[in-house]
């Protein structure tokens, strides 16, 4: 046992930070978020030059084959930066594409991700909001050898950017909800798909798509009709766990930010850091900031060693990220009082950033459900749980 | 004990019911409505307000209805008040803020003839007041005033720079009013004066600050601003101990007799009209916990608000319970505005801009506001530091500052 | 709306703080605790002696008939002494008793409760532990016009040194679980039953049951057979507001014991309630302590005044105190570190005397489970809440 | 990164495992167990413990493993260490406590005679320590020592009274080891020696303490106690510094491998055991996200546990992690306890001489001492000093103190 980043992990760590530090301070991160798209094509062509696009794809699909750890110590290092992007759409639809073994009939399309930043969306969640099999309602029908798709998805990231859209629909009700779950590559401008950017106090890319009669071949169909439940959980459990470092990321740095505030903002003669209420606030975050990032590592190794309670420990770090993040964001308004409220200073863009994220690919409550379920506590102990 | 909120009331209140409700329908239109976030007041709907108060007190008496009547009060009971209250409420205008504890300043330190010189003005709805107290450098640490005021002949001249002064904006304020430094070599606590400050007087500049609940808090630049005399309350040595009352009132001191319910109702509506998987969202035991702890600390904080009411009521001198209701109430929203979150997901996020936002995006207004709330009034450091003392614990002992309910006979 | 106390509660209050303090030290509290029944006689005839059995009690059936607060302030001052007794045992039984409409039959025993201290345990929960209908299983079938119960009952308060016993057993599973619920008057000497006290971290007298063929004629029957869930529900909420009174005063009393202590021991020179997290330990468990005083007060008032919302004030009351109670006590013992660990000291009484009251007539849990159910949470928004 | 904490043993190590279970097998009859609440201790239970300590010292080497052969450790490998461990507590033996938190203090601060002269007694399994360092007027302030060594030729007496001085019992102990002061005089942290008092000397009382956790603490009485000089470990003015090293290890500095689940076992067993309405009680949805909670607040303490173990192993500097762990650890048991209570409802109350009681009353036992551990090694208060300095918020900065790890090349 042993935690620490191997050398060439420092190393793309240190790239990383420098690189984020340099290019994305947090006026751009500002600049960016007010902009009419949420989206700065410069930065993206920067972060594929820096070849993160190409990570989490392997070597025979156009990318570099990472681990999720190596991957993970980048995301850490962009939730500390609070960078904006669509990196985690296109981890997720790569994988995906991968997981449903639709790899091969789509090697240009993800060597097209990895070397030149494509950007695909991932439409899953719908008006009936929620992360189970259930919830996805959006009907994908046969008629003449094409499917029609309708229906609505809602706060779908990066959407209102993407060039293609990966819809999560259902072909078939019959059975359990896991089974009839099938995945399209839709092209966002086809006729009948409308994307409407969300309103509201959140820091992605958030936004509304309407299908309407959106006809498209079977060639769109990514991986097998009606069983793609399975590729669409392992792709989303990678996702969640480097999501976990991303926000990881940021809670520890809304907490250096409290403690170096701290340091310098005199009150009563001495440093504020001085008083103890001001510390606790400090202790807490900085203890959520451990707990998502030690969790979340946990995960990513488990990930890259390809242990079957894989499953449990994503859910943890998401758990521990979904509360601790935004709980992180709220210690350090304590810390800041007023200052913090100002926009131009910095902390709100993690606020937003926190609590928006708290949601994607699941809070805490689902993913503490999904943890009870996996370890087996609804069922009698005769058999042993997986966690 | 009686702990009715809403007392069955008299017919003689009922009949004050129909002739309030009867006035607000002859005098706002139906299609005036305040906008769902503050900030986004249009002038003529702001225009409107104004009009409107200085309506209620000109013409019914009803804009302070439970001040006293000597100096322009309504000289009613807290029961008319809670009515016309209720009703304003019901019938949803725009209303403009205009900061009240100006009163209890005056009311307990001012002479009579600054009653008579600025009560009536005030009461009259004519005269709009923001608080002008907190510096930048001083933060929590509200006795740290470097504001600095100098006589000069029957004036003084006053210069520095206050911020998060909540208000309406630039050209909304009538009186400033709050505490600047007269006096260097004193010690502190014994070194300020309380001044009422002319907003629309050469040399008073109003910023707006952009902050995450919007543009309605300011920066006040004081430049070499010529104040008369009798805009000081108290003597020039007292203003920490006027500013006393005007916070022991703002913290929680004078109690709240009925609870504020809004933002809870609008979550029990939720729960109840959401579909999930072809159930009610009420239905799921987590969904529940969430909405109940919701009510309970809601409820719990209207019943120490009572408890606050009666004592003040009871002219009991109060402990730590003004300050410990202040932490309670912005700890609970917070905590509401988490379970929100919980229970409405990334809904509870959406602007009244976006057609699938719920109740008109009030949530995504709370989501915001309950983080900008903890500092205004004092952090929950400062607070507690309040109670702390007030209990005993610190090196600091203290009681409790006159309020208008403490101090004299004087109605409020 | 006036929330001091009349003139004559102040009265009842003053004699009830200054009994206790005379007569109820927290040495007598230790003493009888370590005794073998947990009970004293001789306190339970000085309580009986300040008419205190009585006032739940009409007058027309022996007692003084008081108002709900009038036994509140009473409760929050035996609370405060954490004072040991089976009062709370004879009001539940007797409000069994009259809201089953049984009193004019039971006219000698209400008056023998009220005037000589009579004890009557009540019991309720069963191996499968809980407060809801269903958890009744103790049977009683009729044979030869007697009653033949068999069952088990635990976590029994008082039975070890009560003279009857009211048993609630189910007459019929039939229908809902609320149907054919009935209360039995039972010796404890009969024959078939057998009492085992309990051994366990916890301060009051609970005990075992087992009624093997406990042969009881028809006339033991209270009230209307099968009938009775009603008539125990309102006897519980009216004990259950009394008794959150009770660990209101717990709760302010081990808040006093920290506030004492902090004034008092020093530590690096100052005395330790100068320190911040110090009065944040005191300020916690001081709000807790109040939110169970006003909840339990409101609930103690609607009960008086027959408000139909009684019963999500009541349940809001239990709900804080449960969850106070042990709060406030574990606050103290933060600002108690090792001494308040030391049974002499008198902490620990009040710390198992908050863990044990914390499920009895219902845990928190319960009772926001029963809120939510009031407030009709789950049901569609045409109907108007209760609450 | 490398997470596995029950590594794939290599052939090596499993014989190793069969040798450690043989051995014990052979050594310990299968009647022999630990009692459920080690205050239940009978004095032949108590006897096998000690000749058990010595038999795996003298026979196996197996009571310290992975300490230097120097002076008479194991020098085996950590992993060596986890089998011995886990096999120990699959055979379940009653253990002995002794305070091994002496070592460090030897390691890094005593001579080179200081070691051979007590390390071989200590390595052997003979000596039983107890840390005697808190004192009544001192409590969590440490350093407030007022037990008084004065030095009289060869020799220094000491006089005074410390308290919760943990251990088997009067009788039970070998070596006290704390830090007197020693020169009145001298400023604070620089007044103190660090003295290993031979328990069986004459002037030396231990009284148990009644406490919530049993009568496994004391008052130690030091009564003109003659100790010689070569008990004092480093010069008798870095008494205090000393004891950081100690406490650094005591405060979670030196992290753990593996994590420790058996309460979380019992847990998931109880809820998926019991029937409630016909239903597994892990159905619930209220138990199920406690019982989740109760998983998740555990593990984390292992993960950092395991982050800790990891930077001591890599001799990286401390920081505020070690405080970090001993905070997160104590919060999580009392708010552990509280979940049980929760979810066991009264169950989790029966002490194990009830027949009732679930797990032999292991849950009652874990519900007195979560708050009885709050406590000893630094109240919560104390650590958050500590991690509120090391993250540099304080007026006083400061370092880790060294460790066995960081101070010098001795394995540890």
């Amino acid at each position: 046992m042993d935690l620490s980043l191997s050398e060439e992990q420092t190393m793309l760590q240190t790239l990383a930070v420098n690189f984020l530090k340099s290019e994305v301070p947090k006026e751009r991160v500002l600049e960016i978020d007010e902009s009419p798209n949420g989206f700065s094509e410069e930065l993206w062509r920067q972060m594929v030059r820096m070849e993160w696009t190409g990570m989490a794809i392997p070597e025979e699909f156009g990318g570099t084959g990472n681990s999720w750890t190596d991957l993970g110590v980048i995301y850490e290092a962009l939730g500390e930066a609070c960078c904006p992007s669509p990196h985690l759409s296109t981890v997720l639809c790569s994988q995906v594409i991968l997981e449903t073994g639709a790899a091969a009939q789509h090697k240009d399309l993800l060597s097209s991700i990895a070397k030149t930043g494509h950007v695909l969306s991932f439409c899953y969640t719908e008006p009936e909001y929620g992360w189970e099999p259930e919830h996805i309602r959006l009907s994908a029908n046969r008629s003449n050898g094409d499917y029609v798709l309708n229906g609505t998805k809602l706060f779908v990231a990066d959407a209102n950017i993407a060039d293609q859209l990966l819809v999560v629909a259902r072909t078939s009700s019959q059975g359990s909800p896991e089974n009839g779950i099938s995945v399209f590559l839709v092209d966002r401008k086809a006729s009948g798909v409308s994307v409407r950017r969300h309103v509201g106090w959140m820091s992605e890319n958030l936004s509304e798509i309407e299908l309407s009669n959106v006809s498209v071949p079977a060639s769109a169909v990514i991986g097998e009709v009606g069983g793609a439940w399975g590729a669409i959980e392992r792709a989303r459990d990678r996702a969640t766990a480097v999501l976990s470092l991303y926000m990881a990321g940021g809670a520890r740095r809304v907490m250096d930010m409290a403690i170096e505030y701290s340091k310098s903002r005199i009150l009563y003669g001495v440093p504020i850091g001085t008083f103890q209420r001001v510390q606790d606030h400090v202790i807490l975050g900085v203890n959520h900031a451990d707990a998502i990032k030690w969790s979340a590592y946990e995960a990513l190794w488990k990930l890259d060693e390809g242990k079957s309670d894989a499953p449990v420990s994503v859910s943890m770090a998401k758990a521990a990220a979904s509360v601790g993040f935004p709980q992180a964001c709220e210690e350090s308004h304590h810390v800041h009082a007023g200052v913090g409220t100002d926009f131009a200073y910095g902390l709100v863009q993690y606020t937003k950033k926190a609590r928006t994220l708290q949601h994607y690919l699941g809070d805490a409550i689902y993913h503490k459900k999904r943890m009870a379920s996996l370890l087996q506590l609804d069922q009698p102990p005769e058999e042993s749980p997986s966690g | 004990m009686d702990f009715e909120y809403r007392p069955n009331y008299t017919p003689e209140l009922e009949d004050f019911r129909k002739e309030v409700r009867t006035w607000m329908e002859g005098n706002i239109p139906p299609e005036i409505k305040a906008p769902v976030d503050s900030e986004d007041m249009p002038d003529d709907l702001y225009e409107f307000g104004v009009q409107l108060r200085i309506k209620l007190a000109e013409k019914k008496n009803w804009l302070y209805p439970s001040y006293s009547k000597q100096y322009g009060g309504g000289g009613l009971t807290p029961q008319h008040g809670a009515i016309i209250w209720e009703e304003l409420r019901r019938r949803n205008p725009p209303t403009i803020f205009s900061n009240d504890l100006i009163l209890p300043s005056i009311l307990v330190w001012g002479t009579e003839e600054q009653k008579q010189k600025f009560l009536p003005g005030i009461f009259s709805g004519k005269i709009i007041c923001f608080q002008n107290f907190t510096e930048p450098q001083g933060g929590s640490d509200l006795a740290n005033i470097k504001c600095r005021a100098v006589r000069d002949g029957d004036d003084w001249i006053i210069n520095g720079e206050k911020t998060f002064v909540s208000g309406g904006g630039p050209g909304r304020a009538d009186l400033l009013f709050g505490p600047m430094m007269t006096d260097p070599e004193a010690p502190r606590h014994h070194n300020l004066g309380y001044f009422l400050v002319p907003a629309k007087t050469p040399g008073v500049t109003l910023i707006p600050l952009n902050l995450l609940n919007g543009r309605n808090q300011h920066t006040v630049i004081m430049d070499n601003v010529r104040v008369p005399h009798d805009h000081l309350i108290g003597d020039d040595h007292q203003g920490w101990q006027v500013a006393q009352t005007v916070l022991e009132a703002e913290h929680g001191g004078r109690g709240q007799s009925a609870p504020f319910n809004e933002s809870a109702n609008d979550f029990y509506h939720f729960v109840r009209s959401t579909q999930t998987n072809g159930n009610v969202l009420g239905k799921d035991p987590l969904v529940q916990e969430r909405v109940v702890d919701f009510y309970i600390e809601s409820h719990l904080n209207a019943l120490l608000g009572m408890r606050n009411y009666s004592m003040y009521n009871n002219k009991q001198e109060m402990s730590y319970e003004g300050s410990q209701t202040v932490v309670l109430r912005k700890e609970t929203s917070v905590r509401n505005a988490d379970r929100v979150r919980d229970v409405m997901g990334p809904y509870a996020l959406l602007k009244h801009g976006d057609p699938r936002a719920p109740f008109q995006g009030k949530p995504e207004i709370q989501q915001r506001n309950s983080l900008v709330a903890l500092h205004p009034g004092g952090t929950l450091e400062v607070q507690k530091v309040i109670i702390a003392r007030r209990l005993g614990l610190s090196r600091t002992q203290e009681r409790a500052a006159p309020t208008p309910a403490t101090a004299a006979g004087i109605t409020a």
